[in-house]
């Protein structure tokens, strides 16, 4: 067939960003954070990210019947999320379910990429967390791996500068606030998340903290809400994500902070230690309804 | 006073009607396909039982227990249940027309909604007296229409996207109710 | 011949649970256990029979203006009985159902059964379809509760099967893992369905 | 620097004709004169075939109050009266005319010297007659849009000299090339309208512009230049009055409705080459450039002029030319091919693109990374619209303000997922369209 | 004790009777008799099941055609085919079974290409440009309306880019021939096995400069068909159903192989 002329509707012309393109810049930037994590929890941190992004990738590739497993690359950043979520060292069959329950349950049940409603690895990091307590809860210290409290258990005084460097006891993402920061100032770089969500998160956890937190009103309460914990790691690539989280401007700040209001409510007065993970689920449900009260005003509209 | 807070929270949120006791599913599934529809059965889930509340609670402590006829509950609340639920409707096309619409279309779906007759039951379980078991009962209605209406946005947004074949409708909105319900897990232990 | 097939057809092709999509609540409420599951469909099977049947006998006397309350009456009356029966025989189970028992009277299938085919027709065929559904609850309800038993605790009917290493999975036992289970069970009931063309 | 919300950066290639002066094609064999070269009634001819016509013969016009007449460019014979091809697609009504290359001018076409004094009511008159309509693409016709409803007062004339769309250039010669008589077509509008202030808006990549126009419109204290920041789609009527008046038209009205007129460059020397020199439209300047032609050039081109005499003119295609567009690259019309379609009043650019910037991209799932919602520059939801018609759920895509899009494609132009987004919202429009007029019945 | 449940329960019963059969008269309205005939068949349960505000509810939306007549899953199969029955949906049993047929070969390899379309994979979509991309203005564009239209997959796009009908599936509902633009699908008895497969109203020389297999109005199917079913309109061969006798005749004559 002779060379045809391409129709198609304008414009003709495209940006040159694409689906994998943003996907390959989140996996960089959770990059310093899982080589921190790495750096403190050993061999058996990289064993865990790896099990979780393969079992994601393959369950991906399993049922949409493809053969190239990074695809979009989506399933591999979640399943990279989830491992952070993840203590150091759980159990093979662990990780691996989370792959699958991820994908399967958390994704391609709406349908795939972009269709979800719920953060695809915090449910399966629920589900885990649900089903096997104990594993889900092993903490261990850094370096020397000997079994430890994570900061948000434990009492005493917090050391801030352990905290932001990251050699603490938590999940493989919880520790280095410091890489996770340094992954999030990419993804703010490359324009893939904005400001209303990560800040409305902090600036409640932050306020809470100081206002509601163990030692009376007190600004090192609301630091270390900040720092311990998953907070940094949800705020920055968790609640950011795109899937799930409001599309309107207005209704991305109101996501944050209901975000760090639920996340505090958990920690202050619930049963669980932590609650990053159940506020986020939690927004991401009520999503839709935001979006559909926060439209934005449109051009020529009066406002009301 | 806190205890009345705690009635409140606890139903709405922490054994909230749909996502930890199962009550009221039905509806749950059935009128959960657009927002607007959800709220107005909210409301008028709401006002009734509130009220069936009431009525049961008298019914039980001035009549069913006064003379040991307990074993009479099933047949006597529902039945209760059911005039009122009709009786309601008449006088609200009555007096209200707006309201009828608002409300008053959704009345027949509640008579066999179980989140009623078993708000009426927990009442007498839980040993509420008469202000503690109208306060559950609004309380747990309001836990049903707040599932309802999360639930409602989830599927009006999944209206534009294409599901799976096999998962389309109360399948999936099944598995929606069970990542909700592991959502509100997060309550557990507050109040 | 056409008996059989009221019988059947409520136990597959138009299942209460999985094609119909009624009864929802105790389905997700009580099979935590294949026995809860098990105990719970054959009440409402007991009582779908026995208000069918009634319900056929008397569809000539009720006048049609109050049938519902009539329906709901009878209805009530054998739930009362079932759980009169349940709470001596089987205290147990009993306490497991909780206020379950008492709401067989809101649930759809009997009313619904009731007012759509005993009103209408003869009494054995009446019974033959009460059958058939009540049937059709319990295999669903059992079966349901059996991977919930399985998967959250490694035994079923009580017995463990699964080998002292299995660490459950516990989400299963709760509420979400009923919803979990329940949905994912339908779509493969839709798949099998599609894929044997049995529309 | 004041600008509007929204908008992208697509680049502005104008590299390859910006520093070209304009150079006059040559005229057709055959002009191929289409009789619906603006938005509203077609016209009928007025000539049959064999007639002798002349250039700037008047050949077709209509009874419609939207619709402008349309002359002859060259002067020779009737051939015939057939369809061509046309820019959004489909097909129109035209005439064939053969050149006799005397380019013996009609008589109504003279140079009027009293053309200061003459009234707002002759002056539109003129600018009918003349057949002129909106240069930038849009082609609605001038006369009607200088004739808002008499609740309207307008006080404002705006003129677009952004040129937004990438690549072309057309406008950007027009302004650097005729300042003094862009200035005199501005003035004529405001007499026409009755507007105190007159405002150029120039983007800031074509500083050589900026300061011609300013230096033009020095004598007129009524006139203000402003150079707007390089951003897409500038250029934009609704964006255009934003910019610089600060008010917003109304959703579903029109300019007129906040007291504005927006016209382009184009236009505005059309109008003072009617009213001055009482010449029709029958030519204008065309860009054409892109990876996909060998010699990219601005010309002055007759109208009617078929597409492939003016691509031979500039060296003809390179071999691996995958998109033909009449317009810009944001908002222009791809084409099968060159064949049996001609230059027309709208035809602001011919723009020829190669494998280089083309590609057929599959569409990839919504991903609702909102940047569709960022860059929208009337904040509707395009994302859901998008969803909405792709499950065939109009009454939704109205929700979400569809009939609002403007169409200047930014949405599609960001989507990472590489969505059809404004065709999408072009199908929602249409199809809301048909069901309003149904409901109105 | 005995004396005292009955009491209750007769108390109960006579004032809810009393006073329901007092209100149903008092505030008894008009309802269409459709809707009353549609209501009688429903489970009655108020279950809500079908998304609609009950029973009576429905039975007005199913009669006003806004809800399928299989919503009420409590009445179960037998119920929705009769209230299909009283909405005249199905067609009566006398008539022969229609299933949907293409009208259309002009596949990737016999059809003129004039362009290539790149945008939504939705036919209407695709002919807003140019007439869409194939040359033939009455062919089928082939990007699946009707595929997505079919209510029981009855339509899959075959290889040659042409949809092909499963005739075991089709139900004849005729949902894509309303959907398809180019109205390239129709309704035929299931029985007749030889059909114009071409829409084409161009005269015979523009159809072959676009497509192989047009009909190019040669009328030698007229001429040969032993039953006159063939007639010619529009510069299309049209056979009628009825005269038809599945004889095979008229696709050994044709030139371009367009009756099949």
């Amino acid at each position: 067939m002779e060379n045809k002329l391409i129709v198609s509707s304008s414009p003709h012309l495209k940006s040159d960003e694409s689906i994998r393109s943003i996907m390959t810049d989140v996996l960089v930037a959770l990059f310093p954070a899982a080589l921190a994590a790495i750096i403190f929890f050993g061999f058996r941190a990289l064993i865990t990210i790896v099990l979780c992004m393969l079992s994601a990738m393959i369950t991906e590739a399993v049922i949409l019947r493809k053969k190239d497993i990074f695809g979009d690359g989506s399933a591999a950043v979640t399943g990279l999320l989830l491992a952070m979520t993840l203590p150091p060292a759980p159990p093979w069959w662990l990780c691996i379910i989370g792959g699958v329950v991820a994908i399967g349950i958390g994704k391609q049940v709406f349908g795939g990429l972009g269709n979800n409603i719920f953060n695809p690895a915090l449910v399966a990091r629920a589900v885990l967390m649900i089903s096997w307590t104990g594993h889900m809860t092993n903490w261990l210290s850094p370096i020397d791996l000997v079994s430890s409290a994570t900061p948000l258990a434990s009492a005493g005084t917090p050391d801030f500068l352990k905290l932001f460097v990251g050699n603490v006891a938590g999940s493989l993402g919880e520790t280095s606030a410091f890489a996770l920061l340094l992954g999030a100032a990419w993804l703010f770089y490359k324009g893939h998340i904005n400001w209303r969500i990560p800040t409305g998160y902090l600036a409640v956890v932050f306020v809470m903290g100081i206002l509601l937190g163990s030692q009376g009103v007190s600004l090192s309460a609301g630091l270390f809400h900040v720092l311990a914990g998953g907070v940094i790691l949800g705020a920055f690539f968790m609640a950011t994500d795109m899937v799930t989280s409001p599309v309107t401007p207005k209704g991305q700040l109101i996501f944050g902070l209901g975000c760090g209001l639920m996340t505090m409510l958990v920690r202050l007065y619930g049963s669980y230690p932590e609650g990053v993970t159940f506020a986020i689920l939690l927004m991401n449900a009520v999503t839709p309804l935001i979006d559909n009260l926060t439209l934005p005003r449109k051009y020529g509209e009066v406002a009301k | 006073m806190a205890s009345i807070l705690a009635i409140i929270f606890g139903a709405i949120f922490v054994n909230n009607f749909v996502l930890s006791r199962f009550l009221g599913i039905c509806p749950f599934l059935g009128v959960s396909k657009k927002v607007d529809t959800s709220i107005g059965m909210g409301m008028a889930v709401t006002f009734v039982m509130g009220l069936a509340s009431l009525v049961t609670w008298l019914l039980e402590y001035y009549i069913l227990q006064a003379y040991q006829l307990e074993y009479l509950r099933t047949i006597v609340f529902i039945l209760v249940i059911a005039a009122l639920v009709q009786f309601v409707e008449l006088v609200i096309r009555k007096i209200s027309p707006v309201l009828y619409q608002a409300l008053g279309i959704f009345l027949p779906l509640i008579t066999t909604n179980c989140a009623v007759l078993g708000v009426a039951l927990l009442n007498v379980q839980l040993q509420y007296n008469l202000l503690e078991s109208v306060v559950f009962g609004v309380a747990a209605a309001l836990g049903f229409t707040l599932a309802l209406v999360i639930m409602a946005g989830i599927r009006e947004r999944l209206e534009m996207v294409p599901i799976p074949k096999y998962f389309r409708g109360v399948s999936l909105a099944l598995i929606i109710a069970g990542i909700l319900s592991i959502a509100f897990m997060g309550f557990q232990g507050m109040m | 011949m056409s008996l059989l097939k009221e019988v059947t057809k409520g136990i597959f092709k138009e299942n209460p649970t999985f094609r119909l999509v009624l009864g929802t609540c105790p389905t997700l409420a009580v099979t935590t256990l294949a026995i809860n599951g098990l105990g719970m469909g054959l009440s409402t099977a007991a009582v779908l029979i026995a208000s069918n049947f009634v319900i056929s006998l008397l569809r000539k006397f009720i006048p049609d203006k109050i049938r519902i309350p009539a329906y709901i009456v009878i209805i009530a009356t054998f739930v009362t009985v079932v759980d009169m029966l349940l709470n001596a025989f089987t205290p147990e189970l009993h306490s497991a159902l909780g206020i379950f028992i008492p709401l067989i009277v809101v649930n759809c299938i009997i009313l619904g059964r009731a007012e759509a085919f005993a009103s209408k027709n003869p009494i054995v065929a009446s019974i033959a379809d009460g059958l058939g559904m009540g049937l059709g609850f319990t295999l669903s309800l059992t079966i349901m509760g059996a991977i919930r038993e399985i998967l959250a605790a490694g035994t079923i009917f009580g017995v463990g099967i699964m080998g002292a290493g299995y660490e459950p999975f516990q989400i299963f036992g709760s509420p979400a893992g009923g919803f979990l289970v329940y949905g994912l069970m339908m779509a493969l009931v839709n798949m099998f369905f599609k894929k044997f063309r049995l529309e | 620097m004041k600008t509007f919300k929204g908008g992208v950066h697509p680049g502005d290639r104008k590299s390859a004709t910006e520093k070209k002066p304009v150079v006059p094609a040559k005229p057709p064999a055959v002009a191929i004169i289409p009789l619906s070269q603006h938005i509203g009634a077609p016209c009928e001819p007025l000539v049959a075939v064999g007639d002798e016509v002349k250039m700037g013969q008047k050949i077709g016009d209509s009874k419609g109050f939207v619709s402008a007449p349309v002359h002859s460019s060259v002067s020779g014979k009737v051939i015939k009266i057939d369809t061509c091809k046309s820019a959004p697609g489909g097909t129109v009504d035209a005439i064939f005319i053969e050149n006799d290359f005397q380019d013996t001018w009609h008589e109504d076409v003279k140079p009027n010297p009293n053309w200061e004094k003459l009234s707002a009511d002759e002056l539109k008159k003129i600018v009918r007659e003349a057949g002129i309509v909106g240069m930038g693409g849009a082609t609605f016709p001038t006369h009607v849009k200088l004739s808002p409803p008499p609740e309207n007062k307008i006080d404002y004339v705006l003129v677009n000299g952004a040129e937004c769309e990438p690549y072309l250039t057309s406008d950007h010669r027009a302004m650097l090339e005729r300042p003094d008589d862009l200035i005199v077509g501005l003035q004529l509008i405001m007499k026409m309208v009755g507007a105190e202030k007159g405002c150029i808006g120039i983007e800031d990549n074509k500083p050589d512009a900026v300061e011609a126009v300013t230096k033009a419109a020095a004598k007129d204290p009524r006139i203000e230049v402003r150079a707007l920041p390089t951003k897409y789609p500038q250029g934009a009527e609704k964006q255009l009055i934003k910019v610089f008046t600060g008010r917003e038209v109304p959703s579903g009205g029109l300019p007129a409705h906040v007291g504005c007129i927006v016209q382009n460059v184009g236009t505005c020397i059309a109008i003072t080459d009617a009213v001055c020199k009482g010449l029709p439209l029958i030519e204008r300047i065309v860009t054409i450039t892109g990876s996909g032609i060998n010699e990219p050039k601005n010309m002055l081109v007759r109208i009617g002029t078929p597409l492939e005499d003016v691509i031979e003119q500039c060296g003809g295609f390179k071999p691996n030319l995958k998109k033909l567009i009449l317009g810009g690259p944001m908002m222009g019309f791809a084409q099968p091919g060159p064949e049996n379609l001609p230059v027309t009043k709208g035809t602001s650019g011919i723009l020829c693109l190669t494998d280089e910037e083309v590609t057929i991209e599959e569409i990839g799932p919504c991903i609702k990374c909102a940047k569709c919602v960022e860059v929208c520059p009337v904040s509707i939801m395009p994302l859901f619209i998008g969803s909405s018609v792709e499950q065939g759920l109009y009454d939704r895509a109205e929700k979400y303000d569809a009939m609002d899009c403007i169409e200047c494609g930014c949405c599609s132009y960001i989507c990472p997922a590489k969505r059809p987004l404004t065709q999408w919202i072009r199908m929602a429009k249409s199809e809301i369209a048909a069901k309003r007029r149904a409901a109105a019945k | 004790m005995i004396v005292a449940a009955v009491i209750t329960l007769a108390a109960l019963g006579l004032i809810f009777g009393g006073a329901l059969a007092y209100a149903s008269q008092k505030f008894a309205v008009e309802v269409d008799p459709k809707v009353e005939e549609v209501r009688e068949l429903l489970a009655g349960a108020n279950c809500g099941a079908c998304g609609y505000a009950g029973c009576d509810q429905f039975a007005e939306e199913v009669v006003a055609g806004n809800a399928p007549v299989t919503g009420c899953a409590p009445a179960g199969t037998e119920a929705a085919n009769k209230i299909a029955g009283i909405m005249g949906v199905e067609a009566p049993d006398t008539l022969e079974r229609q299933v949907a047929q293409l009208k259309c070969l002009g596949d990737c390899n016999t059809v003129k290409i004039k362009h290539i379309y790149d945008g939504p994979q939705d036919c209407r979509a695709a002919l807003m440009f140019g007439g869409g991309p194939i040359a033939c203005s009455f062919g089928c564009v082939g990007l699946g309306n009707c595929v997505r239209a079919c209510p029981t997959d009855a339509i899959t796009l075959g290889e040659n880019g042409l949809p092909v009908i499963d005739k075991d599936l089709c139900i004849g509902c005729s949902i894509c021939v309303k959907e398809c633009p180019r109205q390239v699908l129709e309704l035929v008895p299931e029985t007749k096995k030889h059909h114009v497969s071409c829409r084409n109203q161009d005269k015979g020389k523009q159809v072959r400069e676009v497509c192989a297999r047009g009909c190019i109005a040669c009328t030698l199917c007229v001429k040969k068909c032993p039953e006159n079913a063939i007639s010619m309109v529009n510069n299309v061969a049209v056979i009628d159903y009825d005269k038809c006798t599945n004889c095979g005749t008229c696709v050994e004559v044709c030139p371009q192989k367009t009756i099949i």
